[in-house]
């Protein structure tokens, strides 16, 4: 840490106080600058591609049925243990897929682990969308299941 | 005897009541226009949701504080606790009374009230309440008695940082009130009389603003300058306005003296701050800007043009125009008091004693004396 | 003004005794300071019907904004008072220094009122040409030595009371 | 019509109250203030008077005992917090120190 001395001010600086001008002259060049903050409700922020919103699951047109193949991956590596995935025979082809998947957006802190983890093919069957709108009227809003989780209820948009 | 009651009594309270009511919607704007314009000054863009642009923000405002639950803390004073807010109220609008907001006085016909058949004599109605002939120190006296509010609240509300805000906002009304006293005392000199409508005459007899009273004939050396910016920053101390919000610290003492308030006695104790502010403004403009003289006063030519610009209306024209000239004054001067807030810091507690106490009381005595050593040279 | 004056006067004198009677009264110091500030405003409004417009203002400035704030501030700064410690003198000292108070003030009255003078004259005189110019006048015509003398006594007393109420060295 | 005679009145009133303040309550800033009462009482005499033979000097004396007030309220509330400050107490029983 070093000690750092203000310079002493000159006389005419200190008589005609001349930095509070300055620091006034600051201000007012501001007044007349474009806002740099957004409207938010009525002003959406850009999203840029690799944003992560709050989890939810996708199908893909290569795969029949569903995608998630319920290998639980995503359930154990959660660190706020949000995902809870139950399976069943799968029923086009072999193997399970999820009958149950519960995710708690309140826990969730939106590290995107669980789509990294995510084993289907050609796209991860949980990714992190583009939605950050959270806010509900009551906790249990937050608890999805998997009708939510693939179809989100859009949240209704504060216009005005 | 009718007439002297309708000319001694009604006419007054109704212009206490147009005073009150025009003075509380001017500070809902203020709080608007400061919000506005801090905003403006922080690259952001303030109020934009209630009416366009947030016009209707400040009827929101009053109407969520005037709803909001009355908390009073369980260890309080309650009485105290409860007339505090009025305290402080009730010096801001009394001060009012004296300020002359133009200088044509509005002559009222004899009429006849319709329903009730009452015949009210023809009337002169002035735009100040009562010019006293101690108008000045009446200001100063009647001022200087908010700071027992802001104590009150203090001490009532049986709160470490209330009290300690309080203090701080009595020792630092009391240091401040001397200069702002000193500063008023050149213009005393210049006016021959402490009445605020008589100060505003002398003015337009002498031709000029005292702003730009030039001894010796000297065109550029206006030692009231000096007095306006002493007058000034002692007026932004004595409303505890922001770089000397000490006693409302909010980084230090929450909210200082009006922690434990809330609803419509906070909103009492908002409203009697704005007021000051707006008071101040008006003062420094009577004094110091001419009052209801027109902007351009003093300029051979454009001051007959804009001293009345409403020709067609008459007497009533002038009127309006003297109103429109203080308006804007104040407008002005309230921008710069907001503006000042954008800028600067707060001040450290012992920075505003030694400020108030080593710099700006030497530098009144110091301005009177210039001003009397003026006026003595030039006879 | 003159009709009104006597009913303005008995609600003020009125409100005057009351603060007074109260400012004695109560146990807790500012609730005492606040009953003395309504008071010292009675007698301000009093100066007023009494033509002494300046006085009611410089009554209002140096009591009531400076000298009760710094009571104000004393209460403040000391112990406030213990819930059971005694703030009256005995009964018997009450009753006597009510007997006391109410001889010298009936004494005092008997004097006054035997002399009561009348008015002599047009009271309306001491506003003419404005009450603050008479004052001022005379102030600095008749009184310009007791009015230094009173600036060096304020001085003296400032310094006296910085220098008694500083910390540590000295006192 | 109001006379003399009834700010005099009031004038002893406030006085006699004063009196009564200062010689009964035990703590030092309500004898103070009870004091100040008293000055009060002397100064509307002052003023009364001034009003009855119009003539301004009794104001200036007002004036007068006001500046003389204000100097003595600063030097007594200095005495008054030192003492304090020493004895930690605000009761005048208590300040006997010249007591055998």
């Amino acid at each position: 840490m070093s000690v750092v001395q203000r310079p002493e001010l000159s006389l005419w600086k200190r008589l005609f106080l001349v930095e509070l001008l300055q620091g006034m002259a600051v201000t007012f060049r501001h007044w007349w600058r474009k806002p740099t903050t957004e409207q938010y409700p009525k002003e959406r922020p850009k999203i840029l591609p690799r944003f992560r919103g709050i989890p939810k699951l996708q199908d893909h047109p290569d795969v029949e049925g569903i995608l998630c193949i319920a290998c639980n991956q995503c359930s154990i590596i959660c660190p706020d243990d949000c995902i809870t995935v139950l399976g069943e025979p799968r029923t086009v082809g072999k193997g399970k897929q999820a009958k149950v998947f519960i995710l708690d957006y309140e826990r969730c802190c939106l590290c995107g682990l669980c789509e990294e983890v995510c084993p289907t093919t050609p796209v991860p069957a949980i990714f992190m969308s583009h939605e950050y709108e959270l806010a509900r009227y009551k906790r249990v809003d937050l608890m999805n299941d998997m009708k939510e989780l693939y179809e989100p209820q859009p949240t209704k948009e504060y216009l005005k | 005897m009718k007439e002297q009651l309708i000319q001694y009594l009604a006419v007054p309270m109704l212009q206490i009541a147009a005073i009150i009511g025009v003075m509380l919607l001017c500070v809902m704007y203020l709080v608007l226009w400061e919000r506005k314009l801090i905003a403006f000054m922080q690259v952001r863009m303030g109020p934009m949701r209630v009416g366009y642009h947030g016009l209707l923000q400040p009827i929101a405002d009053v109407v969520k504080l005037l709803l909001k639950e009355d908390v009073v803390p369980k260890a309080a004073d309650r009485w105290v606790h409860l007339i505090s807010p009025i305290i402080l109220m009730i010096p801001a609008l009394a001060c009012f009374a004296v300020i002359p907001f133009t200088g044509t006085s509005f002559e009222v016909g004899a009429f006849t009230i319709p329903l009730v058949n009452y015949d009210v004599p023809a009337l002169t109605v002035t735009s100040w309440v009562a010019d006293l002939n101690i108008g000045l120190l009446y200001f100063l006296a009647i001022s200087s008695l908010g700071v027992y509010g802001l104590v009150l609240a203090g001490w009532s509300s049986n709160s470490k940082y209330s009290m300690l805000g309080s203090l701080r906002s009595a020792a630092q009304m009391i240091s401040y009130e001397v200069p702002l006293g000193l500063s008023i005392v050149a213009i005393l000199m210049l006016s021959g009389t402490a009445s605020l409508v008589g100060i505003v005459e002398a003015q337009q007899e002498a031709g000029h603003w005292w702003l730009f009273w030039a001894p010796l004939g000297v065109p550029l050396l206006w030692p009231q300058f000096i007095g306006l910016f002493l007058y000034f920053v002692a007026a932004v101390a004595e409303t505890n306005r922001a770089p000397f919000d000490l006693p409302e610290a909010e980084t230090e003492l929450v909210a200082g003296f009006h922690t434990e308030y809330s609803g419509m006695k906070f909103a009492f104790m908002f409203l009697a701050e704005y007021l000051n502010m707006i008071l101040a403004a008006l003062i420094v403009s009577v004094l110091f800007l001419g009052g209801w003289l027109p902007v351009t006063f003093g300029i051979p030519g454009l001051s007959e043009l804009f001293g009345n610009f409403l020709p067609f209306l008459g007497g009533a024209g002038a009127a309006i125009t003297g109103f429109f000239w203080l308006a804007l004054k104040v407008f002005l001067v309230l921008t710069v008091y907001l503006w000042l807030r954008a800028t600067f810091p707060r001040y450290r507690y012992d920075q505003l004693m030694s400020l108030g106490w080593k710099w700006l009381i030497p530098m009144g005595l110091a301005h009177v004396m210039v001003t009397a050593l003026f006026m003595l040279l030039r006879g | 003004m003159t009709e009104v004056s006597l009913p303005l006067f008995l609600v003020f004198a009125a409100v005057g005794v009351f603060g007074a009677v109260m400012m004695v009264t109560r146990t807790q110091p500012v609730h005492s300071a606040l009953y003395l500030v309504l008071t010292l405003f009675s007698v301000a409004a009093i100066y007023v019907l009494l033509h002494a417009e300046f006085l009611a203002v410089v009554q209002i400035l140096v009591y009531a904004g400076g000298i009760m704030v710094l009571f104000l501030f004393v209460i403040f700064l000391v112990r406030p008072p213990v819930p059971g410690e005694a703030r009256w003198h005995g009964g018997r000292h009450v009753l006597l220094s009510a007997g006391l108070a109410v001889i010298l003030a009936c004494a005092l009255g008997w004097h006054f009122l035997e002399s009561a003078p009348a008015a002599a004259g047009n009271p309306s005189a001491l506003l003419e040409g404005g009450n603050m110019e008479q004052v001022s006048m005379t102030l600095f015509r008749y009184y310009i030595l007791p009015f230094e003398t009173v600036s060096i006594l304020l001085l003296v007393s400032m310094i006296g009371a910085i220098a008694l109420a500083r910390k540590g060295e000295g006192v | 019509m109001l006379t003399p005679t009834h700010v005099m009145i009031f004038s002893l009133v406030l006085f006699g109250v004063g009196v009564f303040g200062v010689l009964t309550r035990r703590n030092i800033i309500i004898v103070l203030m009870s004091l100040e009462l008293i000055l009060n009482a002397a100064n509307l005499n002052f003023v009364a008077f001034s009003w009855a033979h119009p003539s301004i000097h009794g104001q200036v004396f007002a004036l007068f005992v006001i500046c003389v007030a204000a100097g003595e309220v600063a030097v007594g509330l200095a005495i008054l917090i030192t003492l304090f400050r020493n004895r930690n107490s605000v009761n005048i029983d208590e300040f006997h120190l010249m007591k055998g």
